[in-house]
């Protein structure tokens, strides 16, 4: 069942559940946070309209920068900013930004200790037609590894407006990962949302839980939906929304590893350096469990609806079925 | 220069309507990418398909092919068009664009179809790209000659660089929007270092990016003095103007001690009046309805141009 | 004891035991893969000393392309000449390239399957006084995400030559990971090196091995003093040279964790995303069991000496020796 | 311009003496570390700290202070020389540069010396950040300024540019060998976009990089036609000249619709005769010998200024 105490969506399992791409909740969030305050700017290379900041740009025309096509500049120029108290959000395509500017980001961001948030829009397989240049796959990896940097991975458009309020507060280097593609509301306003807090959205209504699946991002929706099959097939688990990948909440992933004995990662991301790697430095350090990695397989992306896609890289609901029950025959054996 | 015959004019450009009308059919067809840039640039890639390049579309991997590097991938239906319609595949493969499965990837992608030289989509590294298949050709050709350097480092560096033996050229298509990054400026500053005068660019200069008009976005003007600064030959032409591009190419041919860019002065949307010079259509693929207001325009063009 | 199979440096633990830079291997590898094939071209950002192709420049200057300080030119340049028929070896600092070309290299390079060797240079800690912003701590993790692109890490200079040839024949992108200071030479030219292939270097005269020392690069020499301090002691060890760390060796390391149910990586990088995270990986699906990670634990570098960086980093033997007793103790917890 | 007295002159001459002799001293001490660099820019790092720079050695984080970023940070020995020698910290410090544990990283770390703006060492990255900061002093310096754009968009981003009622200066310091940077090219062509005439780039015009002459690994002229290009005001000055050095910034100070770029043409390695003019002395210590040598060239030069 969903957690209760969480106030989750109550129409998440309905047909005509509603649908939002996350990088909206961005777009909205970076409103909210510009009005709060004054500090706040935002920085965009080319792309306004598809990261979001349109709302921002339309209310505060003098507090946006336009960069063009150009990521190296779009980061450096936002250290000097926030060098001068300003609090830079800089968006791009998470292919360009961080992937063309990357040691900037480490050397002037992280390393310098600027307050800038970057933002990567477009995340995924689940861009879709664009195909595999435009696929971002790598990006949590490309963040997690670099010291002085959070990376959060909102699982919908609720959940990204809190986590852009949130990283404007923080005063620490950011990276924020959105999705392009609608993804159904799981969470409401009243649910919480914590840096370096992991939350479990699906538990089972009575009984031992059997399988941890841990999911970040858009995928967390097919997560609940595979939990709810299981449960229909007496399979009991437990799904965790972990959207803060860094910090990561070390304590929450090896308590279900605890209880559960076998954890499924569940990430629109390569498996090699992800989240998924993540939770696996966690466990191998702390409580070692049979693990199943959902996620791109060392490939690149194509061309293709996104529901074509997740299931062709074997990202959905029956791919993330079929890892629970290997698992738990790992688990067994 | 020699003009280009009346005849062969007329040839270009029933060709170019015929490219574009296959543009807007793709993209309703795929319900996204790319509209204005492709329109802009149908001149420029049938001018290039059926006249300019050294090519073989029976013969894709024919070794002594020119190469044509399009840098800015995202403007691919054109360039798909012009394959088709030069014959390297059926012209009815061109409604698979961006489908699952489909050769046609929404940015080019040479694993899927092989007769693209290189996969690309991110902006900015085609110019470097081209660079580096000139300079190896360079390399390959000037095996055998003699040099005036000073020290034997400096003579054979000069070897490496005496003009190409290979009788063939380099051609890299560029946007305005990718002259933003840097790795664009670096290509630039290399190719001039290396006097590569066997590597053509070709600047779709339509003043449109995604956010704006390029002046706004990030202004590039004075661009002329800016390629000139960075040691190339620099041609301005009409991107529209068949005779103009071909005798731009033919000027750059003739360049012995440079790389050079021929800035062509492109309307984006070109030839679908709802279109032209609106950088809205930069990414936005015309509806159904669109779709056959722009196709009806064109029909009618083709009409004048066969009847004139 | 030495795995007496692999014909191993029988003077590694003299004390004037020969030293050379790992990526003198290079140099030296490099200038023979020139000799043995005209196809090979070299090309540096302004690095020709540092990242020693100075012997290849002298002996094919018509072959060596000089890139100034730009390492996305570097590798795009490199892309192009791959294109047509060349193979080139681009060098740089790990910092700039990959850090500065990242998506380059993985749009032109492998993506286009082009095939480029990327040669990283100053990679580790023991970059020394030039600091933070030079010493390349998260390469590892960089290039093995990419899709198409093996990954190597020579544990001393005759390795760094033998995979230098090794390279220059696969076909195939590659990454080669360097370091600058003088490390102990380990293997001869007898030992094998292969693609894809984890060796054991040390294991225990007699008696079942109960740690598995894993380790990268140029760390290998310490793994193998502690292993020996630990022999001392009672502690029985094995260590396995992982310098191949894309292909990774599934079945050696799988072996391993079985055999000694308890696994210590090392290397001179972050812990998180580097070769301790892809063993972890390899671990959770296959055998988990609990690890330790020698490693920067997500933080930057700093000034001193290559010996008391890697002290202070605690990658140096004491750290190897109390990771290898703390496994130990949670294998029997 | 008003030239600056000769005591004042002779002042500088001692200063930067002074200073040179300090970076002999602690590269010596170092035993690693960049030395053309800093001894070419002495002059220069002189001036400002002693003339120009707006700002507090016993109070460094003033708010109204001028910002001096230092994007080459290799040359940070001439940097943390001139921070001593003006009162940031003892002198004696000096020779803990590179020293574990020490304030004095090989490359400047602002967590490690606050007294630095920005961390830096990798290339091409300082003409951006300083771009940012002086876009980040427009923006608060103009909310009280009326514009004359347009639409209500291009109002405000008139607005926002509107110059500087902030009453201070980004300096940036770069060297020529980062200008292959694509990276630089990006926040050059930014800066020119916005006009920030409150950002005065001087670039360390030594010839010289790693591997050579810069004219020969990278080649950068015309140097001034492309900064020209890309919208800067261009000022070249002899940079071991002081009073056009000064007469260069004061020019620099007046202009109000570009950003400007001073380029100081140096002698690497500058004043010590045997490492004039070698790249080889880019990054290479002299030895204990070599450092006696060096010094006592110096302690000459110093006894002939001041006798002067
Ligand atoms: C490195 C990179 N950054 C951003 C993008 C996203 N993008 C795609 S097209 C484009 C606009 C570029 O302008 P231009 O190529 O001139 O567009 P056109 O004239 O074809 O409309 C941008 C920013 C990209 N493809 N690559
Ligand atoms: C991005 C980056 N690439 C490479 C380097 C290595 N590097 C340090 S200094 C230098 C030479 C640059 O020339 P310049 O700054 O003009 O040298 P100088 O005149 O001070 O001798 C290089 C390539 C670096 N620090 N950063
Ligand atoms: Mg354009
Ligand atoms: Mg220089």
């Amino acid at each position: 069942m969903l957690n209760p105490k969480l106030k989750l969506n109550p129409k998440i399992f309905n047909e005509d559940v509603e649908q939002v791409p996350i990088r909206k909740g961005f777009g909205i969030g970076l409103l909210k946070a510009g009005e709060e305050n004054k500090n706040v700017v935002a920085l965009c290379a080319d792309l306004v309209d598809s990261t979001q900041m349109n709302l921002f740009v339309e209310k505060f025309p003098e507090r946006f920068i336009e960069m063009g096509v150009a990521e190296q500049n779009l980061v450096t120029v936002a250290s000097g900013m926030a060098a001068m108290g300003k609090i830079p959000f800089c968006s791009s395509y998470a292919m360009f930004s961080p992937g063309r500017n990357w040691e900037q980001i480490r050397t002037t961001i992280s390393y310098n200790d600027r307050k800038v948030v970057i933002v990567g829009s477009h995340a995924g397989i689940s861009v879709g037609p664009d195909g595999g240049t435009h696929q971002a796959l790598e990006d949590i990896a490309l963040m997690r590894i670099i010291p002085n940097m959070d990376v959060i991975s909102p699982c919908d458009a609720i959940e990204a407006k809190k986590a852009t309020l949130a990283l404007a507060k923080t005063g620490k280097p950011a990276y924020l990962r959105l999705a392009r593609e609608k993804t159904p509301i799981i969470t409401t306003e009243e649910t919480s949302f914590e840096m370096g807090k992991a939350q479990i959205y699906w538990m089972p209504d009575i009984g031992l839980t059997q399988v941890g699946i841990i999911v970040t991002g858009s995928l967390t929706y097919r997560a609940i939906l595979a939990a709810k099959e299981l449960e229909a097939r007496g399979i009991k688990t437990k799904v965790m929304n972990l959207s803060s990948i860094v910090p990561i909440d070390v304590e929450a992933i090896v308590a279900l590893a605890k209880e559960c004995k076998a954890i499924v990662t569940v990430e629109e991301h390569q498996v090699n350096g992800g989240m998924g790697s993540a939770v696996a430095e966690v466990l191998a350090q702390n409580y070692p469990v049979p693990m199943e990695f959902i996620g791109v397989q060392n490939l690149f992306g194509q061309s293709g609806s996104p529901d074509e896609l997740i299931e062709h890289y074997e990202m959905g609901v029956p791919s993330i079925l079929a890892a629970v029950k290997k698992v738990l025959k790992r688990k067994i054996s | 220069m020699t003009a280009l015959s009346k005849e062969k004019i007329k040839e270009f450009e029933i060709k170019a309507n015929d490219i574009r009308q296959s543009i807007i059919e793709m993209l309703v067809e795929a319900k996204s990418g790319h509209t204005a840039g492709p329109l802009g640039m149908a001149d420029i890639f049938t001018l290039f398909y059926f006249h300019i390049l050294k090519h073989n579309p029976k013969n894709p991997s024919w070794a002594d092919r020119d190469r044509l590097i399009l840098s800015n991938g995202h403007i691919c239906p054109v360039f798909y068009a012009s394959m088709a319609h030069s014959g390297y595949f059926p012209i009815e493969e061109l409604k698979t664009l961006r489908k699952f499965g489909s050769r046609l990837q929404g940015h080019p992608h040479r694993e899927y179809l092989p007769f693209v030289e290189n996969s690309s989509g991110p902006l900015g590294s085609g110019i470097s790209q081209a660079a580096g298949m000139a300079l190896a050709d360079k390399i390959d050709g000037s095996t055998m000659l003699t040099t005036s350097g000073s020290t034997s480092f400096d003579k054979a560096q000069d070897k490496m660089l005496t003009t190409s033996t290979k009788d063939r050229y380099i051609y890299c298509f560029i946007s305005d929007g990718e002259l933003d990054e840097g790795n664009s400026w670096e290509g630039i500053m290399f190719a001039g270092k290396n006097k590569l005068n066997n590597l053509i660019v070709i600047v779709d200069r339509n003043n449109i990016q995604i956010d704006g008009n390029t002046e706004k976005v990030m202004p590039l003007e004075p661009l002329k003095d800016k390629w000139s600064a960075f040691n190339w030959h620099v041609i301005e032409v009409n991107g529209h103007d068949f005779n103009a591009l071909n005798d731009g190419v033919l000027e750059a041919q003739k360049i012995i001690d440079k790389p050079i860019v021929i800035i062509a002065h492109t309307i984006p949307g070109k030839g679908v009046s709802f279109m032209e010079h609106d950088y809205k259509w930069h990414g936005m693929p015309p509806n159904k309805e669109q779709g056959e207001m722009a196709l009806k325009e064109l029909k009618d063009m083709a009409f004048k141009i066969k009847n004139a």
